[in-house]
């Protein structure tokens, strides 16, 4: 309420001022060309829906020269709003051209007319909910609000699952092995590098890369596996190394190797 | 076992009318921010109806010097706007609003949900940044829906906080919003041929008829 | 002149007891501590008679959600102390049980009746008291007979909330060793499914069957 107050004020004493001293040159006191135009459609005196926006145009190209004859710098949105304004006022005046495109000027200037309708329309509609009874001024809330108090519980879960896991591994504690240390199954390519290197001294002549196995990994098919793998490994870090031959007949035969001579 | 039928009837059966009215005075008493329904519904006993619990109780604190109002989808109460001029000591001091923040409040109010380039048209000038903050540091108004248009800017909307503190049950109950809609002042009249100020938008803004619908 | 003379008698006649009952309600309503009778005076117009108002406004909410109250010598309105189960808002938090918790449950299961010595013998460490007292409270163990050994200790079995919970007919129902190792539990790997083999031989772990005699 107080706001609208202070509002009207102001545009009475503007007006006011504006009466007295015919026009003046007071930018700042405008929130751009849309409120200085508004400003001026007051003197009129009309419903802005009669107003006469070819008279607006005149006015305000009358204070957009004032205040240019006063050195007085007006923003960049004033001067765009006076060059169409100019432009509105020609279109208004002229007889219409029949082959020329776009809106006429009566369609121009009646929305001009409307947008200062609208503007109007919301600094009173403002105003009207600013006068309106307002929370913590004419109406109030409860003074001692009682918190919601959150009371937190908590539900254990455990499913038959759980329950059963945690016997189980109580009951096989002494059987439980981590999987990383079991390494009962797994031949190293170094052990069978270090095989190799003792053995290929013997290998003058062809000799299947099988025999190169350990003695006892060959019975067990997953022992079997590693030790072959690392074997073979071990045969392609000694070739790299220039100290055996390897050959192979065709896919997927027997492998073959024997030591190099220089 | 009886006890037991006995006991979980009672968990499912609402209390008496008469009850559930006091429940929600309770409720709504204790808060001071608007309760909905929905809550109501889910601090009282299962199977309770507070909307119709709330229209006996909007009744029975009509002419009071406390009422029972409706600000949204949710309820409140609140001193008698007549007794405010007992209550200088629990008066607080509102920053003072810009005209500006005024004006840009009305315009979001009545034609929400609205794209800050629709503000600019109404009126005519930039919004500055400070303005729209302090209306969302107020919580009066919050982001809405993006705007499905090129650019797909952000829109505005005014909140339950907005209502609550102008007393109104709803945006529809913004004062004279039938008129300004009636006389076309709320439509979004594009410049013809699209010329001057600015209309990037180009677009109706479909989201307030849905809003204000009925 | 007349219309000075209304106001004048109006500043120095005292507003009609309804509207002073309005007037403490709204105050009191809208307080945050508790308003004395002298301070209810000096804010009403003069004349009033709040004491009396009060008496009213008492009576007015006798019964109702809210109540007007004494505190000290001053007044306050406060919600009913029946309805403060409503002012509560319960949230449940589910949470996994703690695995010494579990561990302590599952032998209590398979091995009851079942003392602490014997839980701490064979998990190998100390059974806290807490664990304990966390299954008692859950309800999924409780105190047995006490064994008829030197120093009589308690003993724990297992309830019926445990067997409801864990869907069981009877803690004889639990799978014996041969059958978690059959479904892959003896592994230390998540059992795919939760499929357990049902156990048709009905083979107790050791030392279950005769434990289970009551």
């Amino acid at each position: 309420m107080s706001e609208a107050d202070g509002f009207q004020e102001d545009t009475v004493s503007v007006t006011e001022r504006l009466a007295a001293e015919s026009l003046i040159v007071d930018v700042d006191g405008f929130e751009g060309p849309l409120d200085l135009l508004l400003m001026l459609s007051r003197t009129q005196k009309v419903d802005l829906r009669r107003i006469s926006v070819l008279q607006l145009a005149e006015q305000y190209l009358q204070f957009v020269n004032q205040a240019k004859t006063l050195r007085i710098e007006l923003a960049a949105d004033y001067l765009v709003m006076a060059a169409w304004l100019a432009f509105l006022k020609s279109r208004l005046l002229l007889p219409p051209d029949p082959t020329e495109e776009g809106p006429s000027g009566e369609e121009l200037a009646a929305h001009l007319a409307f947008q200062l309708e609208r503007l109007q329309a919301m600094r009173e509609a403002a105003a009207r909910l600013m006068a309106r009874d307002q929370k913590g001024r004419d109406f109030f809330v409860r003074g001692l609000p009682e918190d919601v108090t959150r009371l937190r519980s908590v539900s254990y879960t455990a499913t038959l699952l759980d329950l059963m896991q945690a016997y189980a591994r109580i009951r096989t504690r002494d059987e439980f092995r981590p999987y990383a240390m079991d390494r009962d199954h797994v031949f190293t390519m170094e052990q069978a590098l270090d095989r190799m290197r003792g053995l290929i001294g013997y290998a003058g002549d062809w000799t299947d890369l099988s025999a190169y196995l350990p003695e006892g990994w060959t019975a067990d098919p997953g022992r079997r596996r590693s030790a072959t793998a690392a074997t073979f490994a071990a045969s392609l870090e000694l070739a790299k190394q220039g100290r055996i031959e390897l050959r192979q007949a065709e896919t997927f035969a027997p492998i073959a190797i024997r030591r190099r001579t220089q | 076992m009886t006890e037991t039928i006995a006991r979980e009837k009672s968990l499912f059966e609402a209390p008496p009318m008469a009850e559930q009215e006091r429940m929600v005075e309770a409720i709504l008493f204790a808060s001071a921010d608007p309760v909905t329904v929905a809550e109501l519904e889910a601090r009282m006993p299962h199977g309770s109806d507070p909307a119709e619990a709330l229209v006996h109780l909007r009744k029975r604190y009509e002419g009071r010097g406390v009422h029972v109002v409706r600000v949204g989808d949710a309820w409140a109460m609140r001193t008698a706007p007549d007794l405010g001029f007992l209550m200088q000591k629990e008066t607080v001091e509102t920053r003072k609003l810009s005209r500006a923040a005024i004006e840009t409040l009305a315009i979001i109010a009545y034609h929400q949900p609205c794209t800050r380039a629709e503000i600019e048209e109404i009126r005519g000038v930039a919004v500055s940044r400070g303005t729209v903050d302090q209306l969302l540091e107020l919580e009066w108004i919050r982001f809405g829906r993006r705007r499905m248009t090129p650019g797909r800017p952000v829109t505005y909307v005014v909140t339950q906080g907005f209502l609550d503190h102008f007393g109104l049950e709803s945006a529809r109950d913004l004062p004279g919003l039938k008129e300004l809609r009636a006389a076309g002042l709320l439509d979004n009249r594009p410049m013809p041929g699209g010329a001057l100020p600015a209309d990037e938008e180009g677009e109706a803004p479909e989201g307030q008829s849905e809003l204000f619908e009925d």
